[in-house]
């Protein structure tokens, strides 16, 4: 092997310039360390450039339509004429393009060195980016993820992936959505607002299977009233493709047209060929194995982020990013498990939850030491206006703290603070049903689930 | 920027979570005052409780 | 005096079915007491038939029609046609019937004595209702409160209250709003987004004078972009109507022209001639003086809602209904101070609060011990895919509590969840910004104010 240049050396070096990856740099500038940032394409990652925020800009867009659609039920004649896809991107465009703007003058302005490049660990304080050797006194994996595939299940052509999907700009006629988990039901949800005709195909028995059983139902509900088919309990066998569209079969013989397929089976760490293996860090399935301080047992190498199994979400990055850059600094913070790190999916009804499920908090606490109150948001005012349905539930544990909460219906997504607040600091349903919220509001309903599970519901 | 350190920001202010806080002070209780029973030192609502079971027996 | 029928005796006998009223009423119950509840109109009072209910629909709608004005620049291409308030009126009348229904439901179920009639205070222990004595334990007087007027400012004509605002079954060319408090910047807002010409005068040196400066400078810049006029600083002298419309003078000589005047200077307490004087209670322009139990003074009156000096909000009448019902019962709840009750006012941008600004910080505190953040929504991915501005502001005591969260932009109404549990929970920055918030929503700039006032900013 030829002998590599040398580069600079840093006290932390960082592979992935991803959420993970730059929320690290971010924090360990702050508490003045020298930082080296490799990326090999666009800072701020897949959360900035294929995922969170283009999705959310669609959301939007859907919204808008959802609403013109819906006009006149409020009094507000509209015609929607159609959906300019052209014109959608462009708009999600810009607001990734600001973004990004915003991420790059802010790690350049504070001192943090981006090398840019396709890097590999060679030693386990050695990076390699185009055949110069960075070095650092910690180095932090952060390479994240991309769209995984089944296998046999080619993509191309009419099957694709989120990142296709993302960049498309024209509306197909119909959709068959291969997966429906949190991908999957919000490009179902944004397609449908659009006008086509989706088809969500998934494997486990439900939609959204790991949410609470109650959201489940209601997600089920709302989506076959807003016309979104689905097929659940039994998994895909295969996809034929030709000039018309795509033909799916499932295993049990059943089949289903439409012009494209969407592939949302989940996403796969972004690790093969990279060095990690070499180096000694510990793999499963692709996954990087680390301690509960996010440690990989080799040298002074950590991970962060979409390659550390759990939750794959931008903000478990950015906090596992934190965590590291302040254990590094002996700073010797909290660990947050991924139970308590608050999730949100952004399809129409959305759903945020954090904590424990119902299922769940009896497999920890005991059926007989688990108590539920699920408030319906059709007593909500607010809920009422905007015309939506949905729920909040409270999960505690017997005379207990509040263990999980969580919600379904329009916007609630936005009401996950509060629960993040109550799960977090282990609050009692007391604690929070003895502060009256702010009327009309969404946000009352998770005063009234707390009235309710203290025992004294205000509006029940 | 300032940094405190984790140690430091802790020292600052009493060591329980913000509704066992508000807990001790909805009972009138200084916090300084209860022994933390919980992970590092924390007071937790049972040290409140009991704390404040002391004081006024039921 | 002819002799009295004799009515029932109740535990708690309450004169006003509003907010303060029914939820006295529904937690009396609930603690075992017998209730009688008087009405003379429709339970459920100002809040749900003259109040929140109506004003938050109509605001809704308000919304839908920006988000078909605006369609294009989300790529969905929509024409607004026109706004139909006969349909406007039927959407929002709907809601609120549908909440009647469901208020009228609950109270009957639960066993509360609804008396219908006027009553009056006519001893310490009764309320006279078409000529049948009631008595009860306990009196909670509710009585709420009704548009105020200025002096020598008649209601009439084309001078109209919030009152007939929401039940017009046109829209005026252009109207003037006066008082920006928060009614008068809601109707001009709504009016505003359904095409009106809307100016508003204020006496007072800004908008909605009682928010944190800050808030106060978004809100007027914002305004000012949307077109909504406004004349701040001079008081109003007079108006006069004609044919075409009405015409306003300030004192300092300026007019103001439009086609309709909406006085919005506040809410007066609906007191006078109901024997509250005449049974000993102690008055203040109309008010009900109360120590901070809510006790009257006399006997075991009590009084609650908007009939009790200082915020005139539904949920403080909810709250203070419920203290007394607990207080009554021998459970000795805590008190919530006014200030750490959230208030929201849902113009757009909307504008939440709880605890103290900025400038209230510093008197209680002096200036050298209050810190403050303000975090831009500029920098919150989820404010730019909505297209909004605004601020998350956090006011605490140096090395102390949070002690205020002000907050302006479109939605973030929804927001005062967290920010009140922080505020009443006098929770540290610290303790906030440990808690990584969900990605990408408004909720997390909540989460960098945080951080930025614990002095580690995320994105800053
Ligand atoms: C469609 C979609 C929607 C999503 N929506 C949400 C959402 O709403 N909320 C949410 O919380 N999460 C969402 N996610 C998940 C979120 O995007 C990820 O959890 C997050 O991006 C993970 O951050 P990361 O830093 O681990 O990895 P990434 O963001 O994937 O970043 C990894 C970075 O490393 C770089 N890199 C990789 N290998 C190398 C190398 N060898 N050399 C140099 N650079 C390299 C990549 O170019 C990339 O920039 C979504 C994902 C998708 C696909
Ligand atoms: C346009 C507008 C918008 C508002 N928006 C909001 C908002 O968004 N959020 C918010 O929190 N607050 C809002 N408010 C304020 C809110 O409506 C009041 O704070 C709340 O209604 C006060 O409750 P209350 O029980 O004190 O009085 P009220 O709701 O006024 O109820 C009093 C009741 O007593 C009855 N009554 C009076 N006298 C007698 C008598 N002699 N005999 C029998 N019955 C009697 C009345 O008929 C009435 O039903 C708004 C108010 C207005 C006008």
């Amino acid at each position: 092997m030829a002998e590599q240049a040398a580069g600079q050396e840093f006290d932390i070096l960082i592979l992935g310039g991803g959420s993970g990856g730059y929320a690290a740099a971010l924090r360990a500038i702050q508490l003045g360390k020298t930082v080296g940032l490799v990326e090999k394409s666009k800072l701020g990652g897949t959360c900035l450039h294929n995922g969170c925020i283009p999705t959310k800009a669609l959301l939007h867009a859907a919204e808008v339509a959802d609403h013109a659609r819906e006009g006149a039920k409020v009094g507000v004649n509209v015609e929607l004429k159609s959906i300019d896809m052209v014109a959608v991107n462009a708009y999600k465009d810009g607001i990734v393009a600001g973004k990004y703007k915003g991420l790059q003058g802010l790690i350049k302005g504070k001192g943090i060195t981006v090398i840019e490049g396709e890097g590999k660990l060679t030693a386990a304080n050695t990076i390699t980016v185009n055949g110069v050797n960075y070095t650092g006194k910690n180095i932090i994996l952060a390479t994240g993820s991309y769209s995984r595939s089944l296998p046999g299940l080619e993509i191309g052509g009419k099957v694709i992936t989120s990142d296709q999907a993302l960049t498309m700009d024209y509306l197909p006629k119909s959709v068959i959505v291969l997966g429906g988990g949190v991908i999957g039901v919000e490009f179902a949800s944004v397609w449908k607002s659009f006008g086509v005709d989706v088809t969500i195909i998934e494997g486990m028995a439900s939609l959204v299977p790991n949410e609470d059983a109650a959201i489940i139902k209601v997600l089920e509900r709302t989506f076959r009233k807003r016309g979104i088919k689905f097929n659940t309990g039994t998994f895909f066998q295969g996809v034929e493709q030709s000039a018309d569209g795509v033909k799916a079969t499932l295993v049990d013989g059943k089949t289903f047209e439409a012009e494209l397929m969407l592939v949302a089976v989940g996403r796969g760490p972004s690790t093969a060929g990279l060095g990690y293996e070499e180096a000694g860090v510990t793999m499963d399935r692709g996954f990087v194995i680390t301690n509960d301080r996010l440690h990989t047992g080799v040298g002074n190498i950590y991970a962060v982020g979409d390659i550390v199994p759990g939750i794959q979400l931008a903000h478990r990055g950015f906090q596992q990013g934190i965590f590291v850059a302040e254990e590094i600094a002996g700073l010797n913070p909290v660990v947050v498990e991924d139970i308590n790190v608050p999730k949100v999916t952004y399809c129409d009804p959305e759903i945020a939850s954090v904590g424990l499920n119902e299922k769940q908090a009896k497999e920890k606490f005991g059926d007989e030491n688990v108590e539920s109150t699920e408030y319906n948001l059709a007593g909500n005012g607010k809920s009422a206006i905007l015309g939506t349905g949905g729920i909040i539930k409270f999960v505690r544990e017997k005379n207990g703290p509040v263990v999980g909460v969580h919600m379904i219906g329009s916007r609630v997504g936005e009401q996950i603070g509060e629960a993040q607040l109550i799960v977090n600091w282990e609050a009692y349903p007391e604690d929070v049903a003895s502060l009256i919220h702010a009327h009309p509001t969404q946000n009352e309903a998770l005063g009234e689930a707390a009235m309710a599970l203290a025992g004294r519901p205000l509006h029940g | 920027p300032v940094v405190e350190s984790a140690a430091q920001v802790q020292a600052d202010r009493p060591r329980s979570t913000p509704p066992v806080r508000k807990l001790a002070r909805d009972r009138e209780l200084d916090l300084t005052q209860i022994r933390g029973t919980g992970a590092r030192g924390l007071i937790t609502r049972e040290d409140v409780l009991a704390f404040a079971g002391d004081l006024a027996p039921v």
